[in-house]
């Protein structure tokens, strides 16, 4: 199935170089897979993944492994950010 | 090998140094001419604060520093060269020989050609001597006329006016400090010095001096006269050079210096303020009386006459000055050049002035009141030579932006 | 092997810390009116210069110094102004092609970098490492030094 | 200590500078800048008074903590009654205009009365007086800053000036300092002109200003605090690296970016304004609009963008004044030149944002003023023929256009200086104006984050983001991660993050170092620097006393609970799309509890026990 896998600020070092500049990629990955999982494959290092959003909704780290995901779905992380 | 340094003002002592670093075998004698150990002319107007005591004008602090160095001080004044026979005249049948000569005599105050000017109360301000005169007759309500708003004039004001003594300033010309300063800088000057109490007097000259009832009467033509107390004569300096008569050095309005500061006579040397070197602005030798540029001649004849060759990569005027509190600095060629351009900014309320003048885009000239910072880099950049590039236009929209033109420009920073 | 400050420009933020801790090291007070070192801001080049003395071999101003009050300190290589001695005539201040030494009103003095005994203030306070005390080879200090003595005559060659 | 204890007050009307002690029970009741000078303004002047009569006054004031070495010491805050809002003003800003304000010796400058001619003040250290500004009246920020400097010689001097926006009163002008940081919102420039001063000029040099209490525990307080700002993933990389422009997938990704008026609650060209966007190389001249990152005084964290253009942008092709670097958009002005009124051209916003901070007004007010016009606009309510061109939603042109009108108050710029409400008023549709207060909307949306709804709708000083930032716990999980739309505890952290706020902004320092300190990072740095005994108790006591002061005047001026409000489209129209689809404000579930938690009446009004225990 294909989700889009968004990696925002620093960690777009950890996309495909092509991909960085718009900060996402489309994956193909088997279904039941998880945040952990794309997370991983990625390399992204967890200490870095202070924002986790799902389709905008907010995904703990210890729901990482559990949180599946389903086809169409976003997976968007940031390290530690802020503004104001 | 004997060296001989006539003159124990800055530029004879850091010659003495440099010998002694260069040629640690060599004897090194310095003729001292005022019965003083050596000491600096520059720090006098703080003795006469008394912000110091008189240690405080030493050139060097520690008490053995010329024995350490084995640098032979002699109290006693030049009376004339024998170049045939290296040989000084120090009178009385004194002679002294050397190998190497170095002319460091400097200057004596010129005497204003009134009548009274021997008269008690009359001085001028330039020796220590000068100065123990001043601090003993200088009290509260003091009456002092000085003659003369020069460097010296300006920087012994402060002093002056710290005794509670009554000052008035007479200026020949129309302009105080006018060999440093242009007319707007000069005004602010004279501006500040009225502000602070001092009485200017411009375009005027003394006829003469007379002494009447245990006062002064300083004669001012036409009539008028200004009682006084004391009569300080501070109208300007000239080079020693009345020993070197009959000794084949070729003397222009100083003694003629090559780049190695070495004079028309093989083995005779001059530097600082008696000495007309090249000024690396304008190609023409003239004499430079600055602190500055007396080390660094000194430095370099000192070289040469231990035999290692070194170039005096020339000089320019610069200076900088202090009249009652407010800085002020001069820098090369402050009136400007032919076909060059020039910006200025001023503040008249709060004493503050800067002008630059450039040729091309190069700074050449600069004159600062009231603003202080930094001021080193007008010398890094006029006397470097340095290309301004794209600020010079951003200088003539705003001269104060001359660190970062001169970091930006010279060190390429930014 | 003799230390000497190292300032990368391209790591300023212009934040003045140097500045502060500087004058706090010499002044006892964060006005950084004091400090000896600055921090030049090139606004339309949006970059920030610490500048201080780079105690330069020529020494310029302890030799222009009428009055002895600048002297080599041995150790840190630094030129320190020694304020008891200084008179405050500001001849350093114009001989200084660098423009590193200061005439400080409020004390009649003047006043330079001396590197605090080998423990500089500024590069303890910089939080980006734009100003470290490393060994002098590092520096790019001769660069500088070779730029001081570069006063040409000539001016077609520079 | 940490106080100079000395008070400049400036008459303008009869050109009089005078010094008073500082009154230092206040100072010990209300520690600093934002709190302090709010006393001293609710103390001077009737709560009634026209923000333009020469009765209101104008505070300038900086905190115990400004200009020292803790980390981000280099705040200053303007207080007076706003013209926007008619409410309590308080604008804070960074530079370093404050820290010099207070090495010249001064905690405060009260500004009374107006002055005949244009004037600025002038102070070197003790001495302040009143320099006749005729030759600046008319020039931009970044003239007068330019031609004082020159003028006095001195590039040290730091420089607070108003554009011809605040000459113009501009609702929303903007005092800015140091070129490019501003005292942005309320309107307080819009006040600095009505009396007819140009600019705020200081040089300090004094050494005796002011002490710290105990230096060593100072040394060592503060140095903590800056190893717990360097080590914060926020503080210490985020904020320098991409600056607070990182939020705008943030926030677009959550559904929480206010986008056309608050229409739409994401917009699709969040990503080619965002900071990340800042970094990439343009393909016009291949360079990044970010040129590096600068700080303001003292801060070890340095989050300020620093920007350059592409020159060949249409909006400044021929003007060669913006090719340059300056201050570069951060979160707030690139969502409000932006996302609210639908552009995605980062350099048009970098362009409009180098507008405002030359001409002094605050790009969040006249960005989402923007956005409404552009309404009315598509609603056929406001024409071609009034405002001189087209005015669509995402129109760059028009966008820019209306910068350059409002900066020099020409054409229909003169009513978009009036602000939203005013502007939405005036055309019939009031209900259309994204504020509170009158004062607009920051970057996000009240029914897509419920506790930042009811940050806006209790704001003193209308709606704004700075003063009881929920965004923290409902985005960014600082310190804990609370869902967006849960209203559950929100009324109490609302009212802990607004006291510990008004601490904040009253000792000197920057908000954002709350994103890595508590309270028990910077109670040791007050402790260490000013006499007295500043427990963590007391100095939430003091943040919960300001809010308290705050409120009374705002109730004295006419402000009742109705005016805790939110604009009817967050109340209900649903957002349309995202993660919170469907959601409208809450407000009405979370007003009343928050009343309770502040012990006010369900009113809104302190009660006198509350009143007695803070002793307001």
């Amino acid at each position: 199935m294909k989700i889009t896998f968004k990696l925002f600020a620093s960690l777009a070092v950890h996309l495909p170089p092509e991909a960085r500049s718009r900060h996402r990629v489309d994956l193909e990955v088997d279904p039941g897979c998880t945040v952990g999982e794309v997370i991983r494959r990625h390399r992204v290092p967890p200490a870095q993944c202070a924002i986790v959003l799902v389709d905008g909704a907010w995904v703990s780290a210890s729901e990482w492994d559990s949180r599946t995901l389903t086809e169409g779905q976003a997976v968007a992380i940031w390290p530690p950010v802020a503004g104001g | 090998m004997k060296h001989l340094i006539i003159g124990s003002g800055p530029a004879g002592v850091i010659a003495a140094e440099t010998l002694r670093k260069a040629d640690p075998a060599a004897e090194i004698t310095l003729l001292c001419g005022e019965g003083e150990p050596p000491y600096a002319r520059m720090a006098i107007p703080y003795l006469l604060k008394g912000e110091i005591e008189e240690a405080g004008t030493h050139i060097r602090k520690d008490a053995d520093h010329y024995d350490r160095l084995r640098i032979q001080l002699v109290q006693a004044r030049a009376k004339g060269i024998d170049t045939a026979r290296h040989t000084v005249d120090l009178g009385g049948g004194r002679h002294l020989p050397f190998d190497r000569l170095l002319i460091a005599t400097g200057s004596h105050p010129s005497l204003e050609k009134i009548p009274g000017m021997d008269l008690p109360g009359v001085h001028s301000c330039w020796t220590l001597e000068d100065a123990r005169t001043i601090l003993a007759q200088a009290r509260p309500g003091t009456r002092i006329v000085q003659m003369g708003a020069g460097f010296v004039g300006c920087i012994i004001m402060e002093g002056l006016l710290s005794r509670g003594v009554d000052l008035t300033i007479l200026v020949r010309s129309g302009y105080m400090v006018r060999r440093m300063m242009n007319p707007t800088a000069s005004g602010l000057i004279r501006k500040w010095c009225e502000a602070k109490g001092v009485k200017v007097l411009t375009h005027t000259q003394p006829r003469g001096i007379s002494a009447k009832e245990g006062a002064l009467q300083v004669d001012l033509g036409e009539g008028r006269t200004l009682p006084a107390d004391l009569y300080l004569s501070v109208v300007g300096v000239d080079p020693n050079l009345g020993f070197l008569e009959g000794s084949g050095i070729e003397v222009g309005h100083g003694i003629l210096v090559d780049a190695a500061m070495q004079t028309s006579v093989p083995g005779i040397y001059a530097a600082g303020d008696v000495a007309e070197a090249t000024d690396c602005l304008t190609g023409q030798r003239r004499i430079n009386a600055i602190q500055p540029n007396a080390v660094e001649q000194g430095r370099i004849a000192a070289l040469n006459m231990a035999g290692k060759p070194a170039q005096f990569r020339g000089s320019f005027v610069f200076n900088v000055l202090t009249t009652l509190g407010l800085v002020s600095s001069s820098f090369g060629e402050w009136q400007g050049v032919p076909g060059g351009e020039s910006t200025e900014v001023l503040d008249e309320s709060h004493y503050r002035y800067l002008s630059l003048q450039f040729d091309g885009d190069r700074l050449v000239g600069a004159n600062c009141v009231g603003f202080a910072d930094h001021v080193g880099a007008f010398r890094g950049l006029i006397e470097g030579r340095v290309r301004l590039g794209v600020w010079k236009q951003r200088l003539l929209e705003d001269p104060t932006r001359i660190m970062q033109a001169y970091l930006a420009a010279a060190h390429r920073v930014a | 092997m003799q230390k000497s400050l190292h300032i990368d420009p391209n790591k300023c933020t212009g934040c003045l810390q140097c500045e502060m801790a500087c004058a706090w090291e010499n002044h006892r007070s964060f006005t950084i009116a004091k400090s000896r070192i600055k921090v030049f801001t090139f606004h339309k080049e949006g970059r920030f210069v610490p500048y201080t003395c780079t105690q330069c071999d020529e020494a310029w101003c302890m030799t222009a110094c009428p009055v002895d009050a600048i002297r080599l300190d041995p150790v840190t290589g630094a030129k320190i102004v020694l304020e008891p001695t200084c008179v405050g005539c500001k001849v350093c201040t114009i001989a200084c092609p660098f423009g590193t030494i200061n005439y400080v009103a409020s004390t009649g003095k003047v006043q330079k970098c001396d590197l605090c005994d080998g423990e500089p203030a500024c590069a303890k306070a910089c939080p980006t490492g734009a100003i470290t005390y490393v060994d002098a080879d590092w520096t790019g200090l001769g660069k500088m030094r070779q730029w001081a003595g570069k006063t040409d005559t000539n001016p077609a060659t520079v | 200590m940490a106080w100079t204890k000395n008070v400049l007050r400036v008459n303008l009307e009869a050109g009089t500078c005078t010094t008073e002690p500082l009154n230092m029970q206040w100072a010990q009741d209300y520690l600093g800048q934002r709190g302090l000078a709010t006393k001293y303004l609710v103390s001077e002047i009737d709560p009634k008074v026209d923000p333009f009569s020469p009765k209101n006054k104008l505070i300038f004031v900086t905190g115990p903590l400004t200009g020292t070495m803790a980390a981000t010491g280099g705040r200053y805050s303007v207080v007076t009654k706003g013209p926007l809002t008619g409410a309590i003003a308080c604008s804070n800003s960074g530079g370093y205009f404050g820290a010099e304000l207070k090495f010249a010796g001064w905690d405060m400058v009260i500004f009374e009365g107006a002055s005949p001619k244009p004037v600025y003040l002038l102070i070197n250290d003790g001495k302040a007086e009143l320099v006749d500004a005729s030759h600046l009246w008319g020039k931009t920020v970044w003239e007068t800053e330019e031609t004082i400097k020159a003028q006095h010689q001195d590039p040290q001097i730091r420089v607070a000036a108003i554009g011809r926006a605040g000459e113009n009163r501009v609702l929303y002008a903007a005092i800015v300092n140091d070129l490019h940081r501003a005292a942005g919102r309320s309107g307080v420039g819009a006040v600095m002109g009505s009396k007819n001063l140009k600019a705020v000029a200081v040089r300090g040099t004094r050494t005796d200003a002011y002490q710290m209490a105990n230096p060593e525990a100072f040394f060592a307080a503060t140095e903590a605090g800056k190893k717990v700002l360097a080590a914060n993933g926020v503080t210490g990389q985020g904020l320098p690296t991409y600056g607070t422009q990182v939020l705008m997938n943030v926030i677009n990704e959550l559904g929480a970016l206010p986008t056309r008026n608050h229409r739409d609650v994401q917009f699709e060209g969040a990503h080619d304004i965002s900071g990340e966007a800042m970094h990439e190389k343009r393909p016009t001249d291949g360079k990044a609009n970010l040129v590096t990152n600068g700080a303001c005084f003292g801060c070890t964290i340095a989050c300020g963008r620093i920007s350059r253009m592409d020159p060949g942008h249409f909006s400044v092709k021929d003007k060669p004044q913006y090719h340059g670097a300056s201050g570069g958009v951060e979160y707030e002005a690139a969502w409000a030149l932006g996302a609210a009124n639908g552009v995605n051209d980062l350099e048009a916003l970098t362009y409009a944002n180098f507008l405002c901070n030359e001409d002094g007004f605050d790009p969040i007010t006249f960005g989402a003023t923007v956005g409404a016009a552009m309404e009315l606009y598509e609603m056929g309510v406001l024409t071609e023929k009034e405002v001189g061109f087209k005015l669509p939603f995402g129109s760059t042109e028009a966008m820019v256009k209306l910068a350059e009108l409002t900066a020099k108050g020409e054409g229909f710029g003169k009513i978009m200086g009036l602000g939203s409400k005013r502007l939405c008023t005036k055309y019939g549709h009031p209900e259309l104006s994204m504020t509170v207060k009158s004062q607009e909307f920051p970057a996000y949306d009240g029914r897509a984050l419920q506790g930042m709804g009811l940050a806006y709708a209790t704001n003193n000083r209308g709606a704004c983001h700075l003063r009881g930032y929920m965004v923290s716990p409902e985005v960014l999980g600082i310190p804990v991660k609370m869902e967006p739309q849960a209203t559950e505890g929100k009324p109490a952290m609302l009212k802990a993050f607004q006291d510990l706020t008004a601490v904040v902004d009253s000792a000197g320092i920057c908000l954002f170092t709350t994103f890595a300190w508590g309270l028990s990072d910077i109670q040791p740095q007050i402790q260490a620097a000013c006499e007295g005994d500043w427990s963590e108790e007391r100095l939430l006591l003091v943040g919960e006393r300001i809010w308290n002061m705050e409120r009374e005047f705002n109730l004295a001026a006419g402000f009742t609970a109705k005016d805790d409000n939110l604009p009817p489209r967050l109340m209900k129209e649903p957002a349309k799309t995202g993660p919170q689809k469907g959601a409208v404000s809450k407000l009405d579930v979370m007003l009343p509890e928050y009343y309770r938690v502040r012990g006010w009446t369900p009113d809104g009004v302190p009660t006198a026990e509350t009143r007695k225990r803070l002793g307001v």
